[in-house]
């Protein structure tokens, strides 16, 4: 099919202050566009994002009954909605705007042969111009949002959301696998900084939480499947003997994070009793299972931080010691664990070493580290540590300390003190391994169910780390807490209201418009063979009485049905296979 | 590490945070491997007893840099004395420095009046330098004669 | 209890322009009240951020421009919050346009005016690397766009009255004053950068080729004064040699303050980064104490900065610096605290990465609105773990780094502006304050 | 000092107050003794001058502690009974170079300034006692450059030099005399790439180091720079018109003649 009407293009290309101008001769460029069909008006501007540049465009779109706009400039990413809704506000369907990424994709990537690269600007303007041609107008279907939530896991997070949420006056579904609510946090007996109860803080939350008549919760409750989309999830889980089925508008993943294990071994860990985690160290003493000690060593980054390498001018080390080092380089094994810092270990060490110093002043506490990050206030804390003689010793990751049994049920540490340039022994009688929260092997099941992607250190990953850190990268799927990556509760906190107010827009809105972009089948040329339906992830396709018919709100527009459709039955919307060529051979026509 | 940080000036070792300022700032570090401020507080907080660090803590010249510029204000500086006082205690002092506090009780003056010193005095008219019995007085008070050892 | 369904957001940076937003999206009528003539606030002002590499301005923008045409926020730049009154649902604040001596509904933000204004002066906005007219606007896509005099340096020559095609400059503008009834109210007021002045070994203001870390982030910046080309101070010429020193004024009982800033091992791990990529010829060390790169992926950064970049780290707080009086290079002393060995290295660039700090009239604000304000003068919540971005005021919640170092960067600013839009939200919709 | 308006009174029975050595070994002999000549001075009812640095800190240190720290103050008095003085605090102590600079003036200096020293490149070494640490001399407004500003003031020019700040070595004499020397020798190389005509003083124990030191180094390290050492009063007599004693000359192990051939 043809446009509407006979296309008027303007094209605006923008210096980005240096990023483009700098490189690409954009006057050049501007005038190249002017020769090309169908274009009407071309300009330049030094920011077409500034207010300025939105106005320029809005102004000649009425002045020179423009119906398609370009803009060159950068990423679709992060700009593409804003240059839209200016061509919105000027009556111009949104999906007639067409964006040239001259950016990234051009000057940023050719900064050093600014001839070539206004070529190829010019190449990349001339094929978006010919795919504008072939533009139409689109609509976005609009879908009812349910106002009802659903949080996965009743941890600190969990729980902060389920309570804001539901005093908003949503219906808030909380589920939790374990059978009772609390999360990791149960388990601490302290916050630090504060040194209060973890009970002070969790057991009130508990009681607003489950006391709130908004609020369901669901305990030793396992997900079975989550199917739907923004505003109209279903949600099957296994409570007891039966599924629960459930109709939620949003979901919010708090499902938090596991407190790694150290692998049988390592420092001796499950081979010599009175080595324990940071965790089980802290048990024993909320639970009064510690005797008290003459020394209890901490040893901090067991089990994260791996795969460091440090680099150390050999001229400026002793000869033992550099021997030593490389030997160690040389013998080392592949570490264990992950590579990330888990932030909060420094912290959690301290809290315990100043714990024990309350109870037994006598007791000498140990702490070897690699880097001390108290970072923010906590600062304050490590030196409160240092006034009660807490020690605090950096060894390197090449020679950790050595573990080993010695008389009457002590530890003997040797440690190299790398500061002190010397080698020395602790007998202790309790040895603490700090390790990382880590996620849990589920976290890769509920990924998969609910179409979220993972980051590389195998935490949940947001759409964008600076600016949405608790959006998904799917619409309605928002993550609090841990699910994340690690915190400390008062961030865990935060994190869990940012996600309740994300949700809440949703949900307060009622109804949603959806991506135009989906799947069109051509009922004429359907044969209903039912290739798209096997391959459609996202369950979008259904062959209704010999003809395949696309569930508009299901389909993500990944295109997997166009491309394999044996009939080419099927059309993207805004991107339709003329659209495409045109596109390509703009391209080759040069 | 507690007994330095409970005698007078030697608090300093608790707010140490090893940054190695006072380090790069000490006139005797640039020249010899042997004194480093910052590594003297870390072996002090390892337990290092004095006798291990009786030598260092006698090689710092006392231009109190190291105090300026310690951003935790753990004055290294005076750490130094805590650790020299302590060794003095069990009788450890340097042959410069007793000699000093020698002459010092016994004459009044640090480094004793030599006899060209007393004949220029004379021809300048100044009157001879007398001893000061009550240094020797206080010296027994505070155990600094202790210190000092037999006469 | 009369519930005003709107707020008032203190501050543009991106704490406040996210709260902003999390609120208008939620229903509420928004005004958003900024000192300075355009929002933005220290995220405009950097130049890349980890660990996209985005240009920091070109992920901010697309969010000024939303706060500016969103329906249900009202743009208050330039002004100042001078009274509070009335408790959580029923706030009366009077707020004061300060003039900026341009009518904003004429202005078209060409330039014109700038361009024939004889004044120069250091632009606050480029920590004084660059420079501005009397009339100016602080930055290229400043929001708005609108032209502003700043008469304590205007000459009153009038030339920029006599250029203006639109006829809006008003070099007899008058303050206007504002009353507005909101039902809660945001502090986003954001952070001040430390001065290293006390730090006398430094030579910080002394010596030309110190820089701070902001300053830095200027010279890479590609719309900063040097067109993103790193220049030394002194000559002009591209430092070969950069040395970042950590902890300047942070981790500091004597001179600075006794909190760790929490940004500045990441910003500098980054800087260096960018250095290495604009020029892989450089040399860049780090002297940090303890080097703080938690939090997602920063870790795996500071490692790939060693090893595929090549950024030397070395753990040690130098003595002091020296400027060679002719070429104007640094000589750091520094003991490298690993191999305990005291050195010397010269350098062309010394970047001081210092300390964040409380906005100097952080204290005045706190009184007007009647929160607490910490030892350093940052606002305390009134329960530091279980209600974070709460104030001891139901009803006025705080997000971003005017609540000091327990926040750290950008995402942790825009995680707190969710929190405290939810929170007044609840407070709001169901009093649960 | 007469000359300049400033009357000096002796103070009897005063001793060495042990700075360094006593303050090493032994903290409260060190604090009891600084606090017997301080009592001496209150007795007096006079400030204290100091023309030595590590006299004058030590008298510092002590009155500040003792003025602040009440503990401490009694436990020195309970030691001071035996040579029955009791420390009050209400003396201060200062430096020469303080009473020259704050009480006399510079503008008085210079009127009194009747051979101004013209042409003569003159570096400084003010010693670290007299600035270090800062914090006990915040009270007083002046750092290193204080020395310079006499200088100036005398008509002479002050010359920048590396390690300028840097202790002379002094205190390590008798106890690593390699190091004291070497300490002095890297600071007289450096006075040496400075070209000056010689290095002033604020403190006679640099003064020793330098002067006697040179000699040392001479024979010792096989280093010869023959750099004219004063003492600022010296410096400040020359321009007030004083002749130079014999004795005085003599007293210079680096000749000093060349300086005042040119200035005489």
């Amino acid at each position: 099919m043809t446009a509407l009407e006979e296309p008027r293009i303007g094209v605006f290309v923008c210096h980005c202050g240096i990023n483009i101008g700098g490189v690409v001769n954009v006057p050049e460029v501007v005038d190249y566009a002017k020769t090309l069909p169908n274009v009407a008006w071309a300009e330049g501007n030094l920011y077409t994002c500034s207010e300025a540049g939105l106005t320029s465009i809005k102004e000649s779109i009425k002045k020179n009954g423009l119906n398609r706009v370009i803009v060159a400039s950068c990423t679709p990413r992060t700009h593409e909605p804003l240059f839209r809704s200016t061509c919105e506000e000027a009556g111009l369907n949104k999906y007639l705007f067409e964006m040239a990424n001259i950016r990234e994709q051009c000057s940023w990537v050719h900064s050093h042969e600014p001839e070539e690269a206004t070529v190829k600007a010019k190449d990349i303007v001339r094929m978006a111009v010919a795919r504008a041609k072939w533009l139409e107008p689109q609509d976005e279907p609009e879908v009812d949002v349910s106002d009802s939530a659903m949080v996965i896991g009743g941890g600190i997070s969990g729980l902060t959301t389920a309570v804001n949420l539901a005093n908003q006056g949503f219906k808030v579904h909380l589920v939790e696998k374990e059978p009772q609510l609390g999360g990791l946090a149960r388990r601490l007996g302290k916050i630090y900084p504060t040194l209060q109860d973890s009970s002070e803080i969790i057991d009130p939350l508990i009681k607003t939480a489950t006391s709130n008549k908004n609020v369901q919760t669901y305990t030793s409750a396992t997900l079975k499947d989550i199917s739907g989309y923004v505003g109209n999830f279903k949600v099957t889980f296994r409570k007891g003997a039966e599924d629960v089925k459930l109709d939620v508008g949003t979901i919010v993943l708090a499902s938090g994070a596991l407190n790694y294990e150290p692998p049988k071994g390592s420092f001796q860990y499950g081979v010599l009793d009175r080595v324990v985690t940071q965790l089980q160290l802290e048990e024993m003493l909320t639970h009064g299972k510690l005797a008290e000690p003459e020394r209890v060593l901490m040893i901090q980054c067991v089990g994260s931080r791996t795969g460091e390498v440090w680099t150390y001018e050999l001229s400026d080390m002793t000869q033992s010691f550099a021997a030593r080092l490389l030997s160690k380089i040389l013998g080392a094994k592949k570490e264990e664990g992950w590579p990330y810092c888990s932030k909060i270990c420094c912290m959690n060490a301290i809290k315990n070493a100043i714990r024990i110093k309350e109870l037994w002043p006598k007791a000498h506490v140990d702490i070897l580290f690699s880097d001390l990050r108290t970072y923010k206030e906590y600062e304050d804390f490590y030196r409160k540590a240092r006034a009660l003689e807490v020690k605090f010793i950096r060894y390197i990751r090449e020679i950790p300390p050595e573990i080993t049994e010695a008389p009457n049920k002590k530890l003997k540490v040797t440690a190299y003190d790398t500061l002190a340039g010397v080698e020395t022994e602790f007998l202790c009688d309790l040895v603490a391994l700090s390790t990382p929260l880590c996620p849990s092997k589920e976290d890769v099941m509920l990924a998969r169910m609910l179409k979220v992607p993972l980051g590389p250190d195998g935490f949940f990953m947001e759409a964008h780390p600076k600016l949405r850190p608790v959006d998904c990268q799917s619409d309605g799927i928002f993550i609090a807490g841990t699910a994340c990556g690690p915190k400390d509760i008062p961030e865990s906190i935060i994190s869990a209201k940012a996600a309740a107010a994300r949700a809440s827009i949703l949900m307060a809105n009622k109804r949603l418009k959806t991506e135009a972009l989906t799947a069109d089948v051509n009922t004429d040329l359907c044969i209903g063979c039912g290739l798209c339906e096997e391959l459609c992830p996202y369950g979008a396709h259904k062959i209704e009485s010999g003809k395949s018919k696309t569930i508009a709100a299901l389909c993500r527009g990944c295109g997997v049905c166009a491309a394999d459709c044996p009939r080419r039955a099927i059309t993207m919307r805004h991107y339709s296979d003329r659209q495409i060529l045109a596109q390509v051979e703009a391209m080759m026509a040069h | 590490m507690h007994e330095v940080a409970k005698t007078a000036r030697g608090e300093g070792v608790l707010s140490c945070i090893q940054c190695g300022r006072c380090a790069g700032s000490c006139p005797v570090g640039r020249l010899t491997l042997k004194y480093n401020p910052r590594r003297l507080i870390e072996m002090v907080n390892l337990g290092f007893k004095w006798e291990a660090l009786f030598e260092l803590s006698w090689l710092c010249l006392s231009c109190f840099t190291c105090i300026d510029r310690c951003p935790q204000g753990a004055d290294v500086g005076e750490v130094v004395f805590a650790l020299r006082a302590i060794a003095a205690r069990d009788g450890n002092v340097p042959k410069g420095a007793l000699a000093m506090a020698k002459s010092l009780v016994e004459t009044g003056h640090i480094v004793s009046p030599t006899a060209s010193v007393s004949k220029q005095r004379a021809a300048l008219g100044l009157p001879p330098c007398e001893p000061v019995p009550e240094v020797a007085k206080i010296a027994g008070k505070t155990g600094l004669n202790k210190i000092l050892g037999p006469k | 209890m009369m519930v005003e369904k709107s707020a008032l957001v203190i501050g543009g940076g991106i704490a406040g322009i996210q709260a902003s937003l999390d609120l208008a999206n939620r229903g509420l009528k928004t005004y958003l009240v900024e000192k300075s003539p355009s929002i933005g606030g220290r995220m405009a002002q950097l130049d890349k951020t980890f660990p996209t590499m985005d240009c920091s301005i070109c992920i901010l923008a697309p969010k000024m421009i939303e706060c500016f045409r969103h329906p249900k926020i009202e743009l208050l730049t330039y002004s100042e919050v001078k009274e509070v009154h009335g408790s959580a649902g029923d706030f009366a604040v009077k707020v004061v346009k300060k003039p900026r001596y341009v009518q904003a509904d004429k202005c078209v933000g060409c330039g014109t005016c700038a361009d024939h204004c004889p004044v120069e002066l250091p632009n606050e906005f480029d920590s004084g690397m660059g420079v501005r007219k009397a009339i100016y606007i602080p930055f290229p896509q400043a929001v708005p766009r609108v032209y502003t005099v700043d008469k304590d340096h205007c000459l009153d020559c009038g030339l920029c009255k006599s250029v203006c095609n639109a006829k809006a400059v008003d070099l007899e503008q008058e303050p206007v004053e504002l009353e507005l009834h909101v039902g809660g109210i945001v502090v986003a007021t954001g952070f001040d950068t430390y001065e290293p002045f006390r730090i006398t070994s430094y030579g910080y203001g002394k010596y030309k080729n110190v820089v701070t870390a902001m300053q830095l982030e200027r010279l890479l910046s590609a719309s900063g004064p040097t067109g993103g080309r790193i220049m030394r101070p002194s000559d002009g010429r591209i430092p070969r040699t950069i040395a970042f020193l950590q902890c300047v004024g942070s981790r500091d009982q004597r001179f600075g303050y006794s909190y760790c800033s929490s940004i500045c091992c990441k910003y500098a791990v980054k800087d260096a980064v960018l250095i290495k990529e604009h020029r892989p010829d450089s040399e860049v060390y780090i002297f940090y104490i303890d080097l703080r790169v938690f939090g997602k992926g920063f870790q795996e950064f500071a490692n790939r900065a060693k090893k595929e970049f090549g950024v030397k780290f070395i753990r040690s707080s130098p003595g002091e610096i020296r400027e060679d009086l002719e070429t104007r290079d640094l000589t750091l002393w520094y003991e490298d605290t690993l191999t305990r060995t005291v050195k010397s290295l010269k350098v062309d660039l010394v970047v001081l990465s210092t300390a964040l700090m409380p906005r100097s009239d952080s204290g005045e604000l706190a009184k007007i609105l009647g929160i607490d304000t910490d030892k350093f003068g940052f606002l305390v919540p009134s329960d530091s773990i279980g209600q974070p971005v709460d104030t001891q005021v139901p009803g006025i919640v705080g997000c971003g780094y005017c609540l000091g170092p327990r926040t750290g960067d950008i995402p942790d600013s825009v995680m707190q502006a969710g929190a405290a839009a939810a929170r007044l939200t609840e407070i709001l919709t169901a009093g649960g304050a | 000092m007469p000359a300049l308006g400033v009357e000096l009174v002796d103070m009897d029975g005063t001793s060495c107050c042990g700075p360094f050595a006593i303050q090493s070994l032994d903290y409260e002999g060190w604090l009891a003794l600084a606090a017997r000549n301080l009592c001496i001075a209150e007795k007096m009812g006079l400030d204290i001058m100091a023309l030595c640095n590590d006299c004058y800190e030590s008298l510092m240190m002590v009155n500040q502690t003792l003025k602040k720290d009440e503990e401490t103050r009694d436990k020195v008095n309970k030691i001071l009974s035996v040579a029955n003085k009791k420390f009050k605090g209400t003396v201060n102590v200062k430096h020469t170079m303080d009473v020259l600079c704050e009480d006399v003036g510079f503008d008085k200096i210079r009127s009194k300034v009747t051979k101004p020293l013209n042409g003569l490149r003159v570096a400084t070494q003010v010693g670290c006692h007299l600035v270090r640490p800062k914090l006990l001399h915040a009270g007083v407004g002046r750092g290193f450059e204080v020395l310079d500003d006499l200088v100036e003031a005398l008509g002479a020019e002050p010359v920048e030099y590396d390690d300028k700040e840097i202790c002379c070595g002094g205190p390590l004499r008798d106890i690593d005399d390699h190091l004291s020397r070497s300490l002095s020798s890297r600071k007289l190389a450096a006075l040496k790439r400075a070209n000056v005509d010689c290095v002033v003083t604020a403190c006679p124990f640099c003064y020793i180091q330098f002067d006697l030191g040179q000699l040392e180094i001479k024979s010792l390290l096989k280093e010869e720079y023959d750099i004219p050492v004063l003492h600022f009063v010296e410096l400040l007599s020359f321009a007030m018109g004083f002749k130079p004693e014999a004795s005085q000359l003599r007293e210079h192990r680096v000749s000093i003649d060349g300086i005042v051939r040119k200035l005489t």
